[in-house]
């Protein structure tokens, strides 16, 4: 046990599958970095450093750069899963799905499907999300409703660095097609993590605070931000529960119907645009399962229907914050 | 052009690759003519008088190796080495067809005889192969991987980028442009700008263009280019210049060619004719064994046909499993 | 007034607009057909004959055929857009945005909003959706909810001939960019459609049954069912209103609301995949919204969760139909 | 080499084109700066170095003719005629700059001087192009549309898609592939398979070499291409050798190239240096105006980033405006 980084949880993880597995390999654009380059030889591990260091101990022909080729590369990776290997690729920003979703949602995430249930297509598609970075429109999104849509695929956000390195093994160990997304506004974040592997489950969703009078479901950055949301009501009498759902799908629908159950008021945070997002998965699963229990409206709190903005003081105000989720929890706690 | 280690394949060689040819055309024929009775569902595209292209290149392969597909499926399925019987009741729908009535004839596949799929997204199957030859270059299997693409599809970025992708990663890769004159209504000549060699070349890639009607000319060049990958030459293309002989999907009024323009590749260049002359010209198969090649392929698709017809369909039970391994 | 099919009113609207307003073109796969062959001039007017016999009128010049290169055609109607045309370009099957959605919705969509409100792209981008046809995973999806989660487009879902002529035309002539989608078992639908140009507005749902006891949410194909189990309903005493939302974005939540409330008991229908989808969209909104008022669990029939099957058998089950909409209601209407 | 032709540019054309160069040096030496202090929020990428591209092609072009720039977009920006200050503005994501602070550095545009973006997604801009040429040929503006796009760029599949496009709709198009060596941290030596030229070659394109950092050599290899363009003669290709002095982003270690290899660009082949060199050498410009040039550029920087920082930021009335014209 020691103090890791969401980047060193991750890449731990990546490191003791690698290992361990022979057939895991990784891919991605300057995932290694510096292909034909005069420089270092480990020069990049990604533009965020995810993957720095395991060139060394496993070689050029298992940590592979990409040319900017997202389909093909994106789509190799989906190849090799149902030949043979355990690819884990990395789409540098989700925002870079629009020229590569195909092989994702088309190819991917059908296979099983269409083939009758003979193929497997263990792929891990890494990829980074999320506001925060002043990195506007196209680099800014969170877009995981879209994945979660679709059919065959599994969604994992972890949302602390101990999340990210249980959820990420079990992500390389799962057969299905797995978007993995990693929120870029966490990759410095740091806690205990066990320096041995372990796995977090998939469709088991985490209880971080348990209190009777409200429910907050929530995922990937906003845990934190809801959770010391529940800290502070607590001071005043408002006690929560904090649902960190690890996967949208599977979604642990037990969960979170027996704790809506059991407060009768839900709010629900996702960092996403409003439209057809968790938010409204989460309530319209509320709403038609547990209706009879609810004591109030369920309240989502959620970024605005706008692209992400550049400027800071935009972005500050598009980002769902703790003064948003709080004065909606007080608003719920008091209906 | 005969080439002369085309005819000299062994004997059986040659009537194997015949009889690919047979049944494929055998089948596509039947499917054709069932079609119009109103009995197979869905969007059906016949590969009929492109038979020599798939046969070229599946001759050299083994389940090692794999393949993608295109829309226009069957005759890579079935060079490939699918059960042609579980092929037929996966048009029909059935239960017990190749992907349980789920996929149909656009998702044919089985990948235990390395044919990742049909595919209904043109330009889906090159990337797919980069990975296909990442996998037996990575795992060490000795394997080629092989992309067929249309002349459609050969314009679609996916396949563009998968060229790159092979040459940059030095994969055991073929792609193989399958030129039939058309992409639905449009022609090629008018869809492709510059050439499909050219953009071989543009990407590093050696390229070799071949009469896809001659099964010789195919067969040798499949070789070359199967060769090169499998002996870690990397990728290459075949442009092979072919034809269809249905409409682009069956229901196809065909208003954008001309029926002599079909009817002439069918008398002067049909594979099976140019085959069949080929060889009992030079004397190394005699007409009856040819006859009867013709014969059982005919016979093993009525048998499919009559199976599939008779064949159950899926049911409730069927329909939410095989989405995920484990949800 | 004459009686047109669903394909004759789109093709008129954009005869009609094309006539009225010499910027407005069109392109897609095959959309005249025949380009470079040897057969007829008009020879396809796509893939199921929607822009048939437009070419005779306006040339090659406005009806363009393309290769098959949807990032690059798809961008190209959208740059044009941005630089003076008024493009309609056909995407065959909505099933295809994997390889052409970075253009939708990170070009086109955020244009104006990245730009500082300077860009104008009234584009609009025609689709087709559903299941019904044996076309199996890959021609079958509906695939909206993906679009209706991105701010910037708009969303159009005509559910009959005379809607789709009107919403065409607003389409055309809406400066914002529109996905508009066809349903594909629509298009031999008819009935009276008037033969001069009108529009219909986008955001304001159209309530083509009112009854106070349940209400249906709907879209698309789902309307004429939606109808079909109300008819039925009305004669066992169950009154219905049905909402046919026209377009998904804008949403009209006005319309939604104040009969939500009225009856206090609601079915959505929505054809597609049932996570972060329409119908859990509109779930959403009622439960934060009309909370007090409702009287029972709001229901969602839906597609299930898995990709759209081949078997007409396996897809006839897949598709929400009459007898699963009219079992949501009665259990609505009897909670 | 220098182009006889480049010199007998008339004198104001010179003056031009050494302003826009040393508009576009200061400001990125000067946003290279500020960025280090921690005032300038977001990614940078900056155009150092690569002037005499933005430049050459810019200096054939007014406010009818379109470009699409990358995610490097503020040289092309400049030459473009973007206004300065209001670029320094968005850049530091200010109310009223260029696109109200919601766009940033990534997404500067104006499309009113034709300059259609610098864009987010690599690859984004040539479809984009493909639409600008189409209305310039439907509309009859006599205008053209050029594509900026890196070497790592030319790789994707939209880039690919769009040479095929422009030449199959016989677009009015250049696309100008601009390779500094390096796409982030992957060399273009690797990640492009085959050449630029032989791409262009691959969807029937001209296609041209030069050496970016001579501006009269970049000068008239526009010429040509945005002639024939003007002139209908169709779509071409430009191959761009240049270099960017500075990190792929602000931030960036640069690990993946030597320090050596940079200084000995900037020391032997600095594009304004060059120019400089060969204008004072011809006799056609004198030292003091280029010096007043260059003094002028700096002062026009330093006013743009004072009252950038002095600037007001949007506020919570700017959030939700501008997503659509009416919703
Ligand atoms: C991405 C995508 N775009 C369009 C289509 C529709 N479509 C199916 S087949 C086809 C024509 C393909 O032509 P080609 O590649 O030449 O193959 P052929 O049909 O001639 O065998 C088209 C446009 C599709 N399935 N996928
Ligand atoms: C579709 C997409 N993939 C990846 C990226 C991340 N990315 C931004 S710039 C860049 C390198 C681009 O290299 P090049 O095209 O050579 O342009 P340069 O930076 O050298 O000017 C990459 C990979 C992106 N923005 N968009
Ligand atoms: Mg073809
Ligand atoms: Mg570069």
């Amino acid at each position: 046990m020691s103090r890791k980084t969401y980047r060193q949880a991750i890449n731990e993880a990546l490191a003791q599958e690698m290992r361990r597995d022979p057939t895991v390999v990784f891919m991605g654009e300057d995932n290694v970095g510096g292909m034909g380059a005069p420089g270092e030889d480990d020069a990049w591990g990604g533009v965020l450093g995810v993957t720095k260091g395991l060139m060394p101990e496993f070689g050029r022909e298992r940590c592979l750069d990409t040319p900017i080729s997202e389909s093909a590369f994106i789509g190799a990776a989906v190849g090799a899963a149902a030949t043979g290997l355990r690819p884990v690729a990395e789409l540098m920003f989700v925002d870079f799905m629009g020229v590569c979703l195909d092989q994702i949602f088309n190819q991917a995430a059908k296979f099983r499907y269409m083939f009758g249930g003979k193929a497997v297509t263990p792929v891990v598609i890494r990829t980074m999300y999320g506001a925060g970075f002043r990195a506007a429109s196209q680099h800014s999104q969170c877009l995981y409703p879209i994945f979660t849509h679709i059919p065959g695929l599994k969604v994992v956000m972890p949302s602390s660095p101990y999340e990210a390195k249980g959820l990420m093994i079990q992500a390389i160990r799962d057969d299905d097609p797995v978007i993995f997304l990693e929120h870029k506004v966490l990759y410095d974040d740091e806690e205990e993590v066990p320096d041995d592997p372990y796995t977090l489950p998939f469709g088991e969703a985490n209880l971080t605070r348990e209190g009777n009078d409200v429910t907050l479901v929530t995922l990937g950055r906003m845990v934190k931000f809801c959770n010391e949301v529940a800290d502070k009501l607590e001071g005043d009498g408002i006690r929560c529960s904090v649902i960190d759902l690890r996967t949208t799908s599977p979604l642990d629908e037990d969960t979170i119907l027996e704790n809506a159950e059991e407060t009768g008021r839900v709010v629900i945070v996702d960092e996403s645009n409003p439209r057809c997002n968790i938010a409204t998965d989460i309530s319209a699963l509320i709403a038609q399962n547990a209706f009879d229990a609810l004591k109030a409206p369920i309240k989502m709190v959620t970024a605005p229907h706008t692209p992400p903005p550049f400027a800071p003081e935009l972005e500050d105000l598009y980002i769902p914050d703790q003064a948003k989720i709080e004065a909606a929890v007080r608003e719920v706690a008091a209906h | 052009m005969a080439t002369p280690s085309g005819l000299q394949l062994p004997r059986e060689d040659l009537l194997r690759a015949y009889r690919m040819m047979c049944d494929i055309r055998a089948f596509e024929d039947r499917v054709h003519e069932e079609f119009a009775t109103g009995t197979i569902p869905g969007f059906v595209h016949l590969y009929a008088g492109e038979e020599a292209s798939a046969t070229g290149f599946m001759m050299h392969l083994g389940n090692k190796d794999y393949i993608a597909s295109t829309h226009r499926g069957h005759g890579h399925c079935i060079a490939k080495g699918c059960d042609i019987k579980a092929m037929m009741k996966e048009i029909y729908g059935r239960r017990d067809g190749l992907c349980g009535g789920k996929g149909g004839s656009m998702h044919i596949a089985d990948l235990d005889k390395g044919m990742m799929g049909a595919n209904g997204i043109v330009g889906g199957g090159p990337p797919l192969i980069c990975g296909a030859a990442l996998s037996a270059k990575t795992l060490k299997t000795g394997g080629v991987a092989i992309a067929f693409v249309g002349d459609g599809g050969s314009n679609q970025g996916t396949t563009l980028e998968s060229y790159n992708l092979a040459k940059v990663w030095d994969l055991p890769a073929v792609f193989v442009v399958e030129d039939n004159r058309y992409a639905e209504s449009t022609a090629s000549v008018w869809s492709v700008g510059g050439s499909q060699l050219k953009r071989a070349e543009g990407f590093g890639l050696p390229g070799r263009k071949v009469d896809g009607q001659d099964f010789f000319a195919v067969y040798e060049a499949a070789q070359e280019a199967i060769e090169r990958a499998r002996g870690g030459g990397g990728p290459s293309l075949v442009h092979v210049e072919t034809y269809r002989y249905y409409g682009h999907f069956e229901g196809d009024a065909i208003t954008y060619r001309t029926p002599e323009e079909t009817d002439e590749v069918r008398a002067q260049r049909d594979c099976l004719n140019l085959f069949r002359e080929r060889v009992t010209a030079a004397g190394v198969l005699d007409a009856a064994q040819i006859d009867e090649i013709e014969a059982q392929a005919k016979a093993l698709v009525d048998e499919a046909v009559a199976e599939a017809v008779a064949a159950a369909p899926p049911g409730e039970q069927d329909l939410m499993t095989d989405v995920y391994v484990a949800y």
